[in-house]
């Protein structure tokens, strides 16, 4: 196997538990086919539900008339917006107005706004029996006209989504930072581009959405069993909603099936188990099908940059760039417009270009709410950093690689304030580059080039530089809503010693396949001095039994920094107290006390050495005589990264902890003839600081390089004029397989960050890289035909042969002058 | 992901699947499933009653004709077995390649050539490879058996000319001779996925036959650009000459994945493509 | 998806434009009608099975004529509710005389949608074509009886 | 003679242990191992049959469990992930080597992308990388990028037997 090589350019610390590839305490149980997913849960006489979805886009509810369904026998009930507008309030909105007037209940009210929006549940004995009973649901449209083109969302005659708030616009803000005008002012060349569009798509995670959902109506508190990944968000959103506690509302996970941000905002359907549960006294069963999750869950941003100006020097210094973001939200607001901030993470990108200036203006149409993707809001941004850069390069006859390393944060800036006040921790970008491009056979480039031509391929490279910015600030909310009460970020672990001197840990994480128990388990391992196998980390999330805050949960990129180090401080709290606890058995400093091999014993003597089991034993079972004030070997802390509130005046401030860095380079062949092109090499090289499993980030690396791959290709949710999703299964929404994937060279450099415990660095999003080096790489190979601009995210081959046909509408979209 | 309730039978031998079929209003021939329990599962049809053709040992042998002439498949077998047969290897070896394309392994494992070629999807591999090799089917009825040419079988998507109450039983495909090539291209959507158009040729003594997929609900035979292969010239120039106008007589569809201007061209590259690599075949 | 074409009869305008004007006559050319209501003279209403080969599709379609122009222009309004399936359609025809001959120009806007029309884009324009074509011809086998009739 | 039903009695060999039971005609074999007997390992990815997550193996041969109907399985041998390591508890090389070379994240399409490979290397035991890519085209992973996966496949055919 010669598809995958990596480039260790870090050697591993010998003796320790960090750093190491130790094999996955995940792995077991998943090959043997013992997880356990959500749809895998069963209770006594539980119901299953069942949507009924609206097939019209935009239309108004008339009469829903359900008696049909509920005469069938075996149906036990149903729910309906009607009841949901009394039982429960609208859920809270993250926005300000306009769009803080949007309400979006857990099932349509009044009006449905997209394909598939849940309209009746249907909750019978047997699933079968559920789609039965929802067929004979009867539900009276009135269709309206229909909004699918984010562009025409603020025309004078565009239908109008949400009557409450006067227009289409959920939220608008200018950012500007530097000096536009003078570095226009500077430059010698201004390169405009009239138009790029950011593609619909999104992760698709193989298992879809489900819960169960029980009610016990003695403490009236709710049991859900759900595969959402930020439960602590989910209960944000629920509680108001259902007018109940947070502590009212349990939310347990366990094996969840893949997420990449997908997974965030099912609070609507989880809501409905709730109503169901409490009103037919019965466990609810809810499992999302794939065709309804492609129809109506979290699609990722679709964005549009317009009037995009560069400034630019003669030497192909870059001095700044303005722009017009334009951001499709799909029908209702479920964690928007955080999308309209968190793309300010990486403003500059990688460069040094000290002047932004970005309209930021986000529309809802009638398309499946978008929510977090993989890279999330960032990947959009960063592909317009990168298209920039390549299309300076294209018209300006600069080499893309040298006017990437021109402008390059350097590694000695580290630590780099950014225009906006966000502190790029460390990384050594030219470097990455360089071993990317060595991967790939940058060297032989010109050699390929006329061998392909030779056979009549148009070969060309591309590279892709992405940020993955790790751990938020939530304080970022607050710069597109002032009155919003969210800032920092924390994240909660606990560690104790057992009775019989088992480590055991809890996460307030809720991974999905990233490996948590694992590396958790390496980073304890390290500290308490024992082996890795010693230490059990529970699996999954309970928020009734787990410790959390609230900004646990899984996303974001962030259980490197937050997890980890709540991880590492429970562990420290706990090494400290057994050292204590040992030093009083045997009357001596904690000082002289070492934890090591399973032992606590005195610093060279190791015959006095107490196991830790002895030290368990001690404290649970054998305490009598104790001191005041005696240890616990049962401790909690409480990680909270040394955040400020960001400026709301000049929208500076530190948004994000850590920055890793993947580059992606690769190369393509185009067949002229057909548009049809093919990567045939590929590389991706990763920094994210101090790795505590390479194995587990190189996994990630690997997998965010397939999704955007795919987004590059392949993956598209596109729809026709009346809203009607034309990709709603695999079949036409082709995902990559094994025989589409090109082979891989990976590498990695660390470069600790200064900021965090560890030295590590959030990572796993990845940003899009592919989408970006894909573009690249194709922009590069059409230059020998018409020298057609990429203008899209998404490249399809009969959107290749159509520039080849004609390169002329992508070229109308560049125009270069000097000043 | 759920059926609709649905009567099931599971027949002993041919005659009494087709008195299930002709007695059953409603009754469809249940053969791989890999086409027929997707859209039952969607409920975009729902037959009344499922006559399963598993245990009809007699449809999933792969024999050759009294005369050798033509090599006589089963509708039952399976594109597997087609990738695995050493009858197909020796006389027809396209067909082999082609069905090891066909979707994915496990479709291939349960799919058959007979559920292929009467579902007729247009992106569907058999109905435009077996109409340039100048196939033809059998059908069975209570009446006896009828055969009938690949283009008179295919009449629309989902559509053939199988009719109520009958059952095709086998493919014959005639046997390669000394000069046959034959070759089956197109554009997917992925490797080895979903054709966006195919194209399929055969090269002989007596000419070419050439068939489009993807264009129409129907393979569409290139019957211009045969006409104009007859003299024997596959040179490249000859080749793309004869195919210049074949898009322009297409009305195909657009959808998702391809508009019908890009279609038309790609139906003419790969005719272009698919005739080259036949013809080169011929040669040997 | 809009849909159009150009069809000629060997009949005149007038038998042509009867068969067209008369819901029963237009209930014997579309495919798999099973019942068929006539509400008033602008509103029909047909339960139908579109034969598809794998199984019947079963719909209700309620007719309403928009507009029309005896005996040349006509146009109709056809909304289809069906389990998996909802179909809109408008369509339009218009008759030009031509001696004892008759060409009609017509199109249609036809939009599916719901589990049918998501699961089957890559059938669904050869399906709509292949259902045109079977309407057409049924069209024609009318208009000949029409005429035959007439004579 | 065999008349329709609605629901008929099948004999099924699961993972070695002979079952017998009354099943409606239009339950999937998957949702008749999932619901009926608990052998949650199968799971579901998609609606269309395109992903493989609920690949078992039926007569020996890999195929997807949501485009068979459970009357269909009748009278064959199903094996499901459950019974790769069987009751000994001891894991196939396969599964080792999938955890050696990580080639799960989540581990949803982990018991598909199994059942897939122990049919290819039942076939062909020392499989070359095309050959797994092949053998692998119908199960979807979102996790991977797949590239760990065929590693593990082609290392476990290395090995020794599946």
């Amino acid at each position: 196997m010669t598809t995958v090589e990596t480039t260790k350019t870090a050697a591993l610390e010998k003796g320790t538990a960090k750093g190491q590839s130790v094999p996955r305490k995940e792995d077991r149980r998943l090959v043997e086919g013992q997880g356990t997913f959500v749809d895998d849960i069963k209770r006594h006489g539980m119901g299953y539900l069942h949507f009924v979805r609206s097939p019209y886009a935009h239309a108004k509810l008339g009469s829903i008339d359900v008696s049909a369904a509920l005469e069938l026998p075996g149906v036990y009930g149903t729910l309906t917006g009607d009841e949901v507008a009394i039982l429960t309030d609208p859920f809270f909105q993250i926005a300000a107005p306009p769009g803080a007037a949007v309400k979006d209940y857990a099932l349509a009210v009044g009006k449905v706004r997209y394909v598939g929006e849940p309209v009746v549940a249907v909750v019978a004995e047997t699933r079968e029996l559920a789609r039965d009973a929802a067929e004979l649901v009867e539900v009276n449209y009135e269709p309206l006209p229909v909004l699918v083109d984010a562009r025409k969302g603020q025309d004078a005659d565009a239908p109008i989504l949400h009557e409450d708030c006067e227009g289409n616009v959920s939220y608008s803000g200018v950012w500007e930072w530097g000096d536009l005008d003078a570095a226009f002012a500077e430059a010698d060349h201004v390169v405009k581009i009239s138009e790029l569009h950011f593609d619909r798509f999104n992760s698709t995670p193989l298992e879809t959405n489900g819960a169960l959902v029980e009610f016990n109506r003695g403490t009236g508190q709710w049991t859900i069993h759900t595969n959402n990944q930020f439960p602590g968000f989910a209960a944000i959103m629920m509680g108001p909603a259902m007018r109940v506690g947070l502590d009212k509302l349990r939310i347990v996970t366990q094996d969840i099936g893949g997420g990449f941000g997908n997974k965030i905002t099912s609070h609507p359907q989880l809501v409905v188990c709730c109503l169901l549960a409490r009103k037919l006294k019965r466990a609810i069963q809810w499992t999302e099908w794939r065709t309804d999750f492609h129809q109506s869950m979290s699609h990722g941003n679709e964005r549009w940059f317009h009037d995009t100006e560069v400034a630019v020097k003669a030497d192909g210094t870059l001095l700044g760039f303005r722009t017009k973001a334009l951001d499709d939200a799909g029908a209702y607001l479920r964690y928007e417009p955080l999308g309209g901030v968190i793309w300010a993470q990486v403003a500059p990108g990688l460069y040094r270009w000290r002047n932004i200036r970005l309209e930021f203006t986000q529309v809802m149409t009638n398309k499946a709410p978008v929510s977090p993707n993989r890279g999330y809001s960032r990947m959009q941004h960063l592909w317009l950093t990168e298209r920039i850069i390549d299309i300076v390069a294209h018209e300006l006859g600069f080499d893309p690689v040298e006017i990437r390393k021109k402008n390059y944060v350097q590694p000695e800036q580290m630590p780099y304030e950014t225009p906006n006040g966000c502190v790029y921790d460390s990384g050594d970008y030219p470097r990455a580059l360089d071993i990317a491009l060595d991967l790939v056979g940058y060297s032989g480039l010109e050699e390929r080039r006329a061998e392909a031509a030779s056979r009549g391929k148009l070969l060309g490279l591309g590279i892709g530089l992405t940020l993955d910015s790790g751990t938020n600030n939530f304080g970022q909310s607050q710069l597109i809503n002032p009155d919003l009460q969210f800032s920092g970020n924390n994240e909660v672990a606990t560690v104790k010693l057992d009775i019989f001197g088992e480590v055991v840990v809890t996460l307030g994480t809720t991974p999905q396949g990233q490996g948590h128990e694992t590396t958790a388990s390496q980073v304890v391992a390290d500290i308490i001095g024992c082996d890795v196998d010693t230490v059990h980390v529970r699996v999954g999330h309970d928020s009734y039994w787990n410790s959390h805050a609230g900004f646990s949960g899984t996303y974001a990129s962030q259980f490197a920094v937050t997890g980890l180090g709540a991880v590492k401080g429970a562990s420290d709290m706990l090494a400290v107290e057994m050292k204590k606890l040992a030093s009083m058995v045997f009357q001596c400093s904690p000082d002289d006390i070492e934890l090591a091999d399973g032992f606590a014993r005195i610093k060279g003597n190791p015959e006095a050495a107490l196991p830790f089991m002895a030290l368990g034993a001690i404290v649970n079972a054998n305490n009598a005589g104790f001191p005041e004030d005696p240890p616990t070997l049962n401790c909690r802390f409480v990680y909270r990264p040394p955040f400020d509130v960001p400026d709301k005046e000049t929208k500076k401030g530190q948004l994000t902890l850590t920055y890793a860095t993947q580059i992606h380079a690769c190369i393509v062949e185009v067949d002229p003839e057909t548009g049809v092109y093919e990567i045939v090499d590929y590389a991706a090289v990763d920094d994210c600081g101090t790795r505590i499993n390479p194995q587990i980030v190189e996994g990630q690396v690997m997998g965010a390089t397939a999704h955007a791959i795919g987004a590059a290709m392949w993956e598209t949710f596109a729809y026709d004029e009346d809203g009607n999703l034309l990709t709603p299964n695999f079949y036409d929404y082709h995902v990559p397989h094994a025989m589409d994937m090109p082979p891989l060279k990976t590498g990695s450099i660390e470069s600790p960050s200064p900021f965090t415990s560890l030295g590590t660095k959030g990572m796993g999003e990845g940003g899009g890289g592919g989408i970006h080096c894909v573009c690249a790489a194709l922009q590069d190979a059409l230059r020998a035909s018409g020298g057609a601009i990429v203008y899209d995210s998404h490249n399809p081959y009969h959107r290749v042969w159509e520039m080849l046909q004609d390169p002329g509408p992508s070229r109308a979209n560049v125009e270069v002058s000097a000043t | 992901m759920l059926l609709r309730e649905v009567e099931y039978a599971r027949p002993a031998s041919i005659d009494e699947a087709i008195r299930l079929l002709a007695e059953h209003d409603g009754a469809r021939a249940l053969a791989g499933g890999q086409t027929l329990v997707n859209v039952m599962k969607a409920r975009a049809a729902s037959p009344d009653v499922l006559v399963d053709l598993a245990d009809l040992a007699e449809l999933r042998t792969i024999s050759f004709s009294a005369d050798q002439s033509a090599l006589e498949i089963g509708a039952m077998v399976t594109s597997s077995q087609i990738v695995g047969s050493s009858e197909v290897e020796v006389a027809r070896p396209i067909l082999a390649e082609v069905a090891s394309t066909i979707a994915d392994l496990q479709v291939r494992n349960r799919g058959t050539i007979g559920g292929n070629i009467c579902v007729n999807d247009p992106t569907n591999h058999f109905p435009p490879l077996l109409v340039a090799l100048g196939a033809s089917m059998t059908i069975q009825g209570r009446d006896g058996e009828r055969t009938v040419s690949a283009e008179e079988f295919f009449l629309g998507v989902y559509f053939t000319a199988v009719g109520e109450g009958e059952l095709l039983t086998r493919i014959s495909v005639p046997t390669r001779s000394a000069g046959t090539g034959d070759a089956m291209t197109g554009i997917t959507l992925g490797a080895h996925g979903t054709y966006i158009v195919s194209a399929a040729a055969s090269v002989g003594s007596v000419g070419v036959r050439i068939a489009i997929g993807c264009v129409s609900s129907v393979p569409e035979r290139a019957t211009a650009m045969e006409q104009q292969l007859v003299g024997g010239d596959y040179s490249d120039a000859a080749v793309k000459a004869a195919a210049a106008g074949l898009g322009a007589s297409l009305d195909p569809p657009s959808d998702v994945h391809a508009a019908a201007d890009y279609r038309r061209h790609l139906a003419e590259v790969s005719a272009v493509r698919a005739v080259l690599q036949a013809a080169e075949r011929a040669r040997g | 998806m809009i849909v159009n074409g150009t069809k000629e009869f060997d009949a005149p305008r007038e038998t042509v434009w009867a068969v067209l004007d008369d819901p029963a006559q237009m209930a014997q050319i579309m495919p798999g009608v099973e019942s068929f209501t006539i509400t008033d003279e602008r509103h029909w209403q047909a339960k139908v099975k579109i034969p598809l080969g794998l199984g019947g599709l079963k719909m209700t379609i309620d007719f309403e004529k928009l507009a029309e122009t005896p005996p040349e222009f006509a146009s109709l309004h056809a909304k289809g509710n069906g389990v998996g399936a909802l179909m809109n359609m408008t369509t339009e025809f218009r008759l030009r005389a031509d001696g004892e001959r008759t060409t009609m120009d017509w199109s249609a806007d036809v939009k599916i949608a719901g589990p049918v029309g998501s699961m089957g884009q890559r059938v669904l324009q050869p399906i709509i074509n292949q259902q045109v074509g079977n309407v057409l011809s049924a069209l024609e086998a009318q208009v000949q009886k029409a005429k035959a009739a007439s004579s | 003679m065999s008349e329709p039903t609605t629901s008929r009695t099948v004999t099924v060999t699961i993972n070695g242990t002979m079952v017998e039971r009354e099943v409606a005609t239009s339950k999937l074999l998957v949702h008749f191992l999932r619901d009926d007997l608990d052998l949650t390992g199968t799971h579901i990815g998609c609606d269309t049959g395109n992903c493989g997550a609920c690949t078992v193996q039926v007569g020996g041969e890999a195929v997807k469990s949501c485009m068979m109907l459970a009357v269909q399985a009748d009278g064959l041998d199903v094996t499901t992930v459950e019974g790769l390591a069987g009751d000994s508890g001891v894991l196939t090389p396969l599964q080792r080597s999938f955890g050696e070379h990580h080639a799960l994240q989540c581990g949803y399409c982990t018991p598909g992308m199994l059942m897939s490979a122990t049919a290819l290397l039942e076939h062909t035991p020392h499989p070359t990388e095309d050959e797994v890519k092949v053998a692998l085209q119908g199960n979807i992973c979102r996790c991977t990028g797949y590239w760990n996966i065929v590693e593990a496949v082609v290392a476990a055919g290395k090995s020794g037997s599946a």
